[in-house]
């Protein structure tokens, strides 16, 4: 199968995690939206390092990984903080500070 | 063994400590920070993570000015060629670490509001006011939480300390960002200083809802930002096959590889990095998450992740598509129009201070994107000297936007600031030049800054587009004077804001910020020789 | 770090080593003076001598400067004196650095002749609720040492620096001081001036830009910036000029950039607007002689129709305006507009006697508007009102304001024997031969001149007592009634309810009355100062003068 | 025509000319700044300093009949007044003939009314002398005018002519607005300063067309090379200059204004507007008669101006009951038989000159006589309510009978010998300009003698219709004849006006100007035989007079005007409707356009300003409504902004 495959695949994943963003309410929902997002990277990156025959992408890979995590360990912490105070993971609740 | 024998030896990748020390303290202190913070009793935090704080950035200056007398002009590359240490970078470095000073003395100051601006959750928040400075906790408030909560009996509340760290971090990231000499560096430098940033967003003493909800926002769309970056990342690398730098360079001159890689990773590259600078239209993070963060964290915010994101798309643009700006500037055209026009146009009808300088930093971006743009020496010595003169100015505004308070904490409303000269002539004196210094009137450094960023764009056959940032500087300019018409032309309202004394800290990161505007405005001579000293190595 | 090159070395050309510190004693002095205010805040009358004292020293060394001046070496080509210079940003290739010659001379003289007046004009003002006379005396000197900077800076960036620097003072003159709609007044003011500014500096920076191109590293240093300005393209010295123009035409201002004159003018404490129209407004006149005839040659020669219309258009246009005009202020705003409509007719002429009047243009239009505006003050501190239709037949209640008053509008529509006909003959002397025809139609407009300064005249000092201010004042009976806003200093003094001069008055007005009737008869000595610069400036432009010692024998062009 | 004289500077008491004007500058000067301290003996000095000038001018003037005629002209290099670049103006002077002729008239007729003044503005009965400034006022104003005047005759050059030409204005301004609390006065002293400007225009252009062609502006030299220039540029440059003498002579198309100024003090009326200032424009066409002479076409159009003038000025006297305002276009037309003599050039300056002394004398005899009048009869101007006053004032009546008597040409009497002269010459003219102009000039003469003798005859003659009526001012009228102070100048003006025609032409004052005018050369037989031209006027004359006993004298005057009377008295008594065509084509459409432009300043060049900043703020405010708070549109912006960067990258590389 033609690398280019798993690309187009990859930029499917990765519009598929956009438009979820833009979609869905829930902090969660949109949050994981954004980690789909980053994995449709990963996918592009592995990819291209299987085209290029090198292992750099696959390494950079795994550094998205690291990433991710970190950012989802500070996100959830964040979201559970406004989750206590509003009772609510509705991003669209939090809508205080505008114009 | 033979085939061990037959494997190279690892040979541990050449390292240039010297030259990178500056970023080892930083980051080393934000370690030690985290221990500090795990392991010192509650009410020895705060004076010594002050301690350690000023302590770090004091010792990372004085590496950074150390090694900089000895640095080679051409400057290296280092760390398994992760880093470049060059003079733009030691520029940066400098500003980051001065700047990063300022905003941790207004953090940490406590006098203004007391036990400080921070504080961890809203249910901490309902404790204090349940029984402020009682000695034990009170009955049905879970007793971790008091253990948590201010100091020891009778002392005055302590603030939360945490910040500190995060700052230490964050600073410790931008240093990163501003230095990566491949785009994987910069990302993860791009994560260390964001996270840390969201989480401060949040920690605001008073009006939780807002902090909560700017850093919500803030994280939301700062990963969704970052994923972008990232894309663009890995576009090129399946471009060049590379992620470092002048790899693309070398590869945008001449491979058989689709151009639509390379744009189009270009293009979501920037993407992420304008998001960070706050340039329209990727800012509409800025008005919020600038007027929700606590002040001192907006300062920081303003000040220092400007100077990281614009020396990160410094680097990109000059050493990885220096070669191709023909096919870039006519976009980036259009976004620094778009930035100045939003940035002055909407901050004309703002009504909240912060807000407004939140829009003022956008027309700014757009302006030092003028610089930015120009892929000349004097293109990168002039964005230098805007990102420090106008980070100096900025963190003077908001050093004093954080002493004009009402009961209810910081009076941001404008219209709280009428007739605000006549209750308090030397502070509204300071805020009228800082915001002239906005406006880049002569003799403050946003003159200069403007004058060399301006003239490196017309230098760099920009000169539309210089014409049309003029206009906008004149549009702008409205905002900043409205400010000081409320101040000393309109008449004080009856229930207006008091101006609190500051403390020493504060009195001293604005004081920072107004000798510097005069100074930059002034004889800003030696600060334009070392944005000049040396160009981007790539 | 420390063997940072920049690759825009600076031109030498200029003197580094300092020079004569005439002029940067006469910047300073009234830096310090403002800056004095601020410890003098709470002892008002000390404040006010202290002001009153720089402003007086200030005056003392002008004329020394005057006396030093060498009418002789300037003729014999030396372009500035005093000259002072130290580099100032080299990275940017500009000087600290000062020079005058004779039009710069005679609009610092200018200045400094009038701020000791206007301070004893506003020695007794009553001041808005809560304003202290040592920050309105601040402002004062400060917008002096502005003047000053520009007046006598030689390098085009210093030049830009004072240029805006001198509308923050202005401005809060009108703000802090002004009449009822200040806030609006000022910040149209600033952002008008500063939008033009800022449109200069796109040109400022096209020049260095350019000096770079054609020198090897950027200068502001003015003479090097002349030297290269006969080299430089037409089509760049169009751009560049027209970024000039445009800040020099809001800030002088021409038709259609006028607009925010009337309302700053109006606004403004009469101090200000004295010095706003008097001599702040002259920096765009002077910068049209100093900056963009003699660095854009070519440019304003090919651009020179379009200036004269606007002239035309504004000497017509300002003086009907002004006919329309209900309120005193706005009125003398007005009549601005049309004198300098002439200004700018004589700049864009191109000969000597066109630019000599000019020049001799700007400091009479000082003199003589500076003494309408102050009459006009002096008619608002006793009725309280700018309106033309509140006041009547005042020349019956006092004789002296109304004769003053009488002479100042003889200034201005410059009869022969004032200072302002000298002026005025000259520039449409020396327009006519280039531009008959826009000659012709401003010499109509004396006609003009004529109708608006008798009209008012007429409305408000002829005829019967008449008017509700006048009326209310004289009801008032002096001693400060209900509804009076009669300055109490002058009611106190003569007790009547509309008091002729005071004292005080007279001397504000002295001076003036004296300078404007000995300039009608004796403007030599100011003519020999213009003179030299003036042949320099056409050396520069590089046009012959249009008419030879023996005139163009043979008929109309 | 001859060389013109060689100049040489002035010597002896000519080196104190510029006294001439400075003592009554000063004088001025001291009256407008002692204030009330000079109300009780301002009045003296004023007087004082003319009579000064007066006596320097006559010692000028004795000597410079000693010396040779070529030699009297001089010049008297004072300063440098305006210098730039190749442009010199000197303030110097010029003495020869012409101005000491002007010198001695301002100066002589000046004195006389001065003396008069000093009892026609005393102060009113009971008031305390020291406590009325307006006498002083009035002096420093009249000095002013003298001053004024005297620069005017006496500049070397034209721009010093100009300084002279626009300070008479002043103090005409100044004096006709004299009563400043009257609105019809100070609307008349604006009138008159704007004419005057539009006259001044045209004084000012010539100047500069002189500059632009010959590089100077002295007489000398201008003189000197005129006949260097192209015929156009020299037609232009009289026109121009003729402008300017209409405006500041009263003359058509600017004459309006003259009758209007009779608002001032009548001492004013008899010495600015009748005997001096007003006869400038005279003097200026014939001190560039070297420019006159070379422009046929030129002198026509002056001509023709001088007859339209005289005609209208005598038509509109007719029907006025102002005795004032008679006398004011009186005034007027017999200015315009000046302008008509000087257009007639070399065959006319002197004449021109000639008229303007007789005049002088008898109109400001005339002048001041009505002044002893009004005074007599409580400041009413209107003859109506006149009547009979020969009685009560002889003195008057007989000062006024002798200035009437020169002014209608009363054989012997002074304008009998300068009009006729006039008329002789007008008939002496070429073709149709000799009819047109010597017709309309004998027409004018007979008007002249109407209108006139119906003012005598309603003034001093008849029922006394004063007795009962009362005053505008309320009070009952008690004329009488008014004291020495006055009648002494009016009787002298009233030997002047009987003597000076004879005396001057005896003397040969033609041949004492020709230094400055030229030669005057006898006109030729023209279309009328001289011989016949004096019987013709002077039958015109006697019919005037005698249609004037059978209309106004043997009937009694209604005091109440007659209406409705027919269309040519309608039109006169509207001066021909000059004043509406002034309204209705400037002064409308003027104030319309005022209005029209002051809107548009506002609403159009200033609303565009303040249209852009609202559009700013407008813009702005409907902007920030974006800013809505969510995050996820915040997103989608952000999506947007990245999905339009990558489509232009990508568009820029492949298209």
């Amino acid at each position: 199968m033609s690398p280019t495959n798993y690309l187009l695949l990859s930029g499917l994943l990765f519009t598929v995690g956009a438009i979820g963003v833009l979609v869905r309410r829930n902090a969660i929902v949109v949050f994981m939206c954004i980690e789909l997002m980053l994995n449709a990277v990963n996918l592009s990156l592995v990819t291209f390092a299987r085209m290029n025959g090198q292992l750099d992408g696959q390494v950079m890979a795994f550094f998205v990984m690291v990433v991710a995590a970190a950012e989802v360990v500070v996100g959830l912490a964040i979201i559970m903080s406004i989750f206590r105070t509003r009772r609510s993971s509705s991003v669209d609740d939090a809508n205080l500070l505008k114009y | 063994m033979n085939a061990l024998a037959q494997v190279a030896p690892l040979t541990a990748p050449p390292i240039d400590y010297a030259a990178i020390a500056p970023l080892l303290v930083v980051l080393g202190g934000a370690c030690v920070s985290v221990l500090f913070e795990a392991f010192l009793p509650r009410h020895q935090r705060w004076p010594a993570q002050v301690a350690l704080s000023v302590l770090v950035v004091a010792v990372a200056g004085i590496a950074l000015g150390v090694y900089a007398g000895s640095a080679p002009v051409a400057g290296i590359v280092t760390l398994a060629s992760a880093l470049t240490v060059d003079g733009p970078t030691l520029f940066l470095w400098g500003t980051l670490l001065v700047l990063g000073f300022g905003s941790l003395l207004l953090i940490a100051d406590r006098s203004v509001e007391p036990g400080g601006a921070f504080i961890a959750s809203a249910v901490e928040r309902a404790s204090v006011a349940a029984a402020p400075g009682t000695t034990t906790g009170p009955t049905g408030v879970d007793p971790e939480h008091v253990d948590r909560s201010y100091g020891a009996p009778g002392e005055a509340p302590t603030m939360q300390t945490e910040v500190f760290p995060f700052v230490l971090f964050a600073l410790g990231g931008m240093m990163a960002f501003v230095a990566a000499n491949d785009l994987l560096t910069m990302f993860v430098a791009l994560e260390v200083l964001s996270l840390p940033l969201y989480l401060v967003c949040g920690l605001a003493r008073r009006r939780r809802l807002l902090s909560q909800e700017a850093a919500v926002k803030y994280f939301l769309l700062g990963a969704f930002a970052s994923a972008f970056f990232l894309y663009g990342l890995a576009l090129l690398y399946g471009y060049a096959g590379s992620v470092k730098l002048v790899a693309i360079a070398t590869a945008a001159v001449g491979t058989p590889k689709s151009d639509a890689l390379l744009f189009g990773g270009l293009a979501l590259l920037v993407v992420g990095l304008l998001f960070k600078g706050s340039v329209g239209p990727f800012h509409t993070w800025t008005p919020d998450v600038y007027q929700g963060a606590p002040t001192p964290i907006t300062a920081f915010m303003a000040a220092c992740t400007k100077v990281a994101a614009f020396g990160a798309l410094l680097r990109v643009l000059h050493v990885a598509f220096g070669s191709t700006h023909w096919e870039w500037r006519g976009v980036m055209w259009v976004v620094a129009i778009a930035s100045m026009a939003i940035g002055a146009v909407l901050g004309l009808t703002q009504t909240d201070l912060k807000r407004m300088i939140a829009y003022s930093s956008v027309a700014h971006a757009g302006f030092l994107l003028l610089g930015v743009m120009a892929i000349t020496r004097e293109g990168v010595s002039s964005t230098l000297f805007y990102l420090l003169a106008y980070g100096f100015t900025t963190l003077g505004v908001f050093g004093v936007i954080s002493l004009v308070r009402t009961a209810d904490g910081e009076a941001t409303h404008l219209s709280q600031w009428a007739g605000l000269a006549k209750r308090s002539p030397i502070l509204a004196g300071v805020m009228t030049f800082l915001l002239l210094g906005l406006a880049g009137i002569p003799l403050t450094s946003g003159f200069t800054a403007k004058f060399a960023v301006f003239s490196a764009a017309l230098g760099d056959g920009m000169a539309p587009l210089v014409v049309i940032a003029l206009v906008f500087s004149a549009v702008a300019a409205f905002f900043y004077l409205r400010v000081i018409v409320l101040m000393y032309f309109s008449e004080t309202p009856e229930d207006g804001p008091t101006v609190t004394v500051p403390g020493a800290f504060t009195t001293v990161a604005v004081t920072l910020g107004v000798v510097v505007t005069l100074l930059l405005g002034v004889a800003p001579t030696l600060v334009l020789g070392w944005a000049g000293a040396g160009g981007l190595t790539g | 770090m420390n063997t940072a090159v920049m690759n825009t070395a600076v031109m030498n050309t200029a003197p580094d080593t300092g020079g004569n510190v005439m002029l940067l004693v006469l910047l300073l002095l009234p830096v310090l003076g403002a800056l004095l205010m601020y410890p003098l805040r709470t002892n008002v009358p000390l404040a006010k001598a202290v002001a009153m004292a720089t402003a007086l020293l200030e005056f003392v060394l002008v004329v020394v400067t005057w006396v030093g001046y060498s009418t002789d070496a300037a003729s014999s080509g030396e372009r500035f004196q005093y000259v002072f210079s130290v580099p100032w940003i080299p990275a940017f290739g500009t000087h600290l650095a000062f020079g005058i010659d004779g039009i710069a001379l005679v609009m610092i003289a200018l200045t400094a002749f009038l701020v000791p007046g206007l301070m004893l004009f506003a020695w007794a003002e009553k001041l808005p609720e809560g304003r202290t006379a040592s920050g309105y005396f601040a402002l004062l000197l400060a917008t002096q040492a502005t003047l000053m900077g520009v007046f006598t800076a030689t390098d085009v960036f210093l030049f830009y620096v004072f240029f805006e620097a001198m509308l923050i003072p202005m401005y809060f003159l009108i703000g802090r001081f002004g009449g009822p709609n200040r806030q609006y007044a000022s910040v149209k003011f600033f952002l008008y001036s500063l939008l033009g500014g800022l449109i200069m500096l796109a040109s400022l920076i096209g020049l260095y830009v350019t000096s770079a191109d054609q020198l090897g590293a950027g200068t502001f240093t003015w003479s090097d910036l002349q030297s290269i300005a006969q080299s430089t393209p037409t089509s760049t010295q169009i751009w560049l000029f027209l970024g000039f123009f445009v800040a020099f035409a809001i800030k002088a201002p021409l038709v259609p950039f006028h607009t925010w004159l009337p309302d700053a003018g109006a606004e403004a404490p009469i101090v200000a607007a004295v010095l706003l129209v008097g001599v702040l407004d002259k920096v765009g006149t002077f910068g049209f002689l100093r900056y963009c005839l003699p660095l854009f040659p070519q440019a304003s020669q090919v651009l020179a129709p379009l200036v004269l219309v606007l002239a035309v258009i504004g000497i017509i246009y300002g003086a009907l305006l002004a006919v329309g005009q209900k309120d005193m202020s706005r009125f003398v705003a007005y009549t601005s507009i049309a004198h300098f409509g002439f200004i700018a007719l004589g700049t864009f002429a191109f000969s000597s006697q066109a630019f000599a009047g000019a020049t001799l243009y700007m400091v009479n239009h000082g003199l003589s508007t500076g003494m309408l505006f102050v009459m006009v003050g002096l008619l608002v501190a006793r009725g309280g009102s700018r309106l033309m239709s509140d006041y009547g037949g005042v020349s019956k209640l006092a004789p002296l304001l109304a004769g003053c008053l009488l002479l100042a509008g003889m200034s201005s529509l410059a009869l022969p024997g004032t200072n302002s006909f000298v002026s005025e003959f000259l520039v449409l002397v020396g327009s006519f031969p280039r531009e008959p025809v826009a000659t012709i139609i401003a010499t109509v407009g004396i006609i003009f001149a004529a109708l608006y300064i008798l009209w008012f005249y007429q409305q408000t000092m002829q005829g019967p007592v008449r008017g509700n201010a006048v009326i209310r004042a004289l009801e008032a009976g002096g001693v400060g009634g209900p509804g009076a806003m009669i300055d109490p200093a002058v009611a106190a003094e003569r007790g009547s309810g509309f008091p002729d001069l005071t004292k005080r008055e007279i001397g504000v007005l002295a001076p003036l009355i004296v300078v404007i009737v000995v300039l009608g008869f004796f403007p030599g000595p100011v003519l020999d100062v213009i003179n030299p610069s003036v042949q320099s400036t056409i050396t520069e432009v590089g046009l012959p003068d249009p008419v030879p010692a023996g005139g163009v024998v043979g008929g109309v062009r | 025509m001859t060389a013109p004289p060689e100049v040489l500077p002035a010597t002896g008491a000519g080196s104190l000319a510029w006294l001439l004007f400075a003592i009554p500058a000063v004088s001025a000067l001291v009256l407008f700044l002692a204030g009330k301290r000079a109300n009780a003996w301002g009045h003296v000095l004023g007087v004082a300093s003319v009579l000064a000038s007066f006596v320097l001018g006559v010692v000028i003037f004795v000597q410079t009949l000693g010396v040779a005629p070529d030699q009297r002209t001089t010049e008297l290099s004072l300063y440098s007044w305006i210098s730039s670049g190749t442009l010199d103006v000197d303030f110097g002077l010029r003495i020869d003939p012409l101005s000491l002729t002007f010198v001695l008239l301002i100066t002589g007729v000046g004195s006389l009314i001065h003396i008069y003044s000093v009892g026609y503005m005393a102060p009113h009965a009971g008031a305390e002398p020291s406590s009325d400034s307006s006498r002083r006022r009035f002096f420093a104003q009249l000095n002013l005018f003298v001053a004024a005047m005297l620069v005017l005759v006496l500049g070397n050059n034209f721009v010093l002519l100009y300084l002279g030409w626009e300070g008479v204005g002043l103090a005409s301004y100044l004096l006709i607005g004299f009563y400043q609390d009257r609105p019809s006065a100070a609307t008349a002293a604006k009138k008159a300063f704007l004419m005057n400007r539009v006259g001044d225009v045209g004084l000012a252009l010539a100047i500069f067309v002189l500059w632009l062609n010959l590089g100077t502006l002295q007489y000398t030299e201008v003189f000197a090379r005129v006949g260097e220039l192209s015929g156009g540029t020299i037609l232009a440059i009289t026109l121009l200059l003729l402008l300017g003498a209409c405006g500041k002579s009263g003359q058509f198309p600017l004459q309006s204004w003259l009758p209007d100024a009779m608002e001032g003090p009548t001492p004013v009326s008899a010495l600015i507007h009748a005997a001096t200032m007003v006869t400038a424009g005279v003097y200026l066409i014939a001190r560039t008669n070297p420019i006159y002479d070379l422009t046929p076409t030129g002198r026509v159009v002056v001509a023709l101006i001088g007859v339209v003038t005289l005609l209208i000025g005598a038509v509109i006297g007719c029907a006025y009951d102002d005795i004032k305002k008679v006398l004011a276009y009186s005034t007027v037309s017999q200015i315009g038989y000046m302008i008509l003599a000087v257009g007639l050039g070399p065959a006319g300056y002197a004449l021109g000159i000639f008229h303007l002394l007789t005049h002088g004398f008898f109109k400001a005899g005339l002048f001041l006589g009505a002044g002893s009048v009004m005074h007599a009869m409580n400041d009413d101007v209107n003859m109506r309510n006149f009547g009979g006053l020969g009685r009560r004032m002889p003195i008057t009546f007989v000062t006024f009978g002798c200035g009437y008597l020169a002014l209608i040409g009363f054989p012997f009497l002074s304008g009998y010998f300068s009009k006729d002269a006039i008329i002789e010459a007008a008939f002496g003219q070429e073709g149709w300009q000799g009819w047109v102009y010597g017709l309309a000039a004998t027409l004018a003469a007979g008007l002249t003698a109407f209108y006139m003798t119906r003012l005598m005859i309603m003034t001093f003659f008849g029922e006394e219709r004063w007795r009962n009526l009362k005053a505008p001012d309320g009070e009952d009228y008690h004329p009488h004849e008014s004291p020495p102070v006055m009648t002494g100048p009016m009787i002298v003006l009233a030997i002047g006006s009987v003597f000076a025609g004879f005396v001057l032409s005896a003397v040969g004052l033609n041949q004492w100007l020709a230094p400055s005018l030229g030669e005057l050369q006898e006109s030729p037989a023209g279309v009328l035989p001289h011989a016949l031209v004096p019987w013709l006027v002077l039958a015109c004359s006697a019919l005037g007079v005698l249609v004037a006993y059978l209309v106004v004298g043997r009937r009694p005057t209604p005091v109440q005007r007659p209406e409705p009377v027919s269309f040519p008295v309608r039109a006169a008594r509207r001066d021909l409707y000059a004043n509406a065509f002034n309204e209705t084509v400037i002064e409308r459409p003027g104030i319309w356009l005022t209005r029209a432009l002051v809107f548009l300043d506002n609403r159009g060049v200033d609303g565009l300003v303040n249209g852009l900043a609202a559009g700013l703020g407008g813009g702005s405010a409907r902007l920030r409504r974006l800013q809505t708070g969510f995050v996820r549109s915040y997103a989608l912006s952000m999506l947007g902004g990245s999905v339009f960067v990558v489509a232009a990258l990508l568009a820029v590389r492949f298209a």
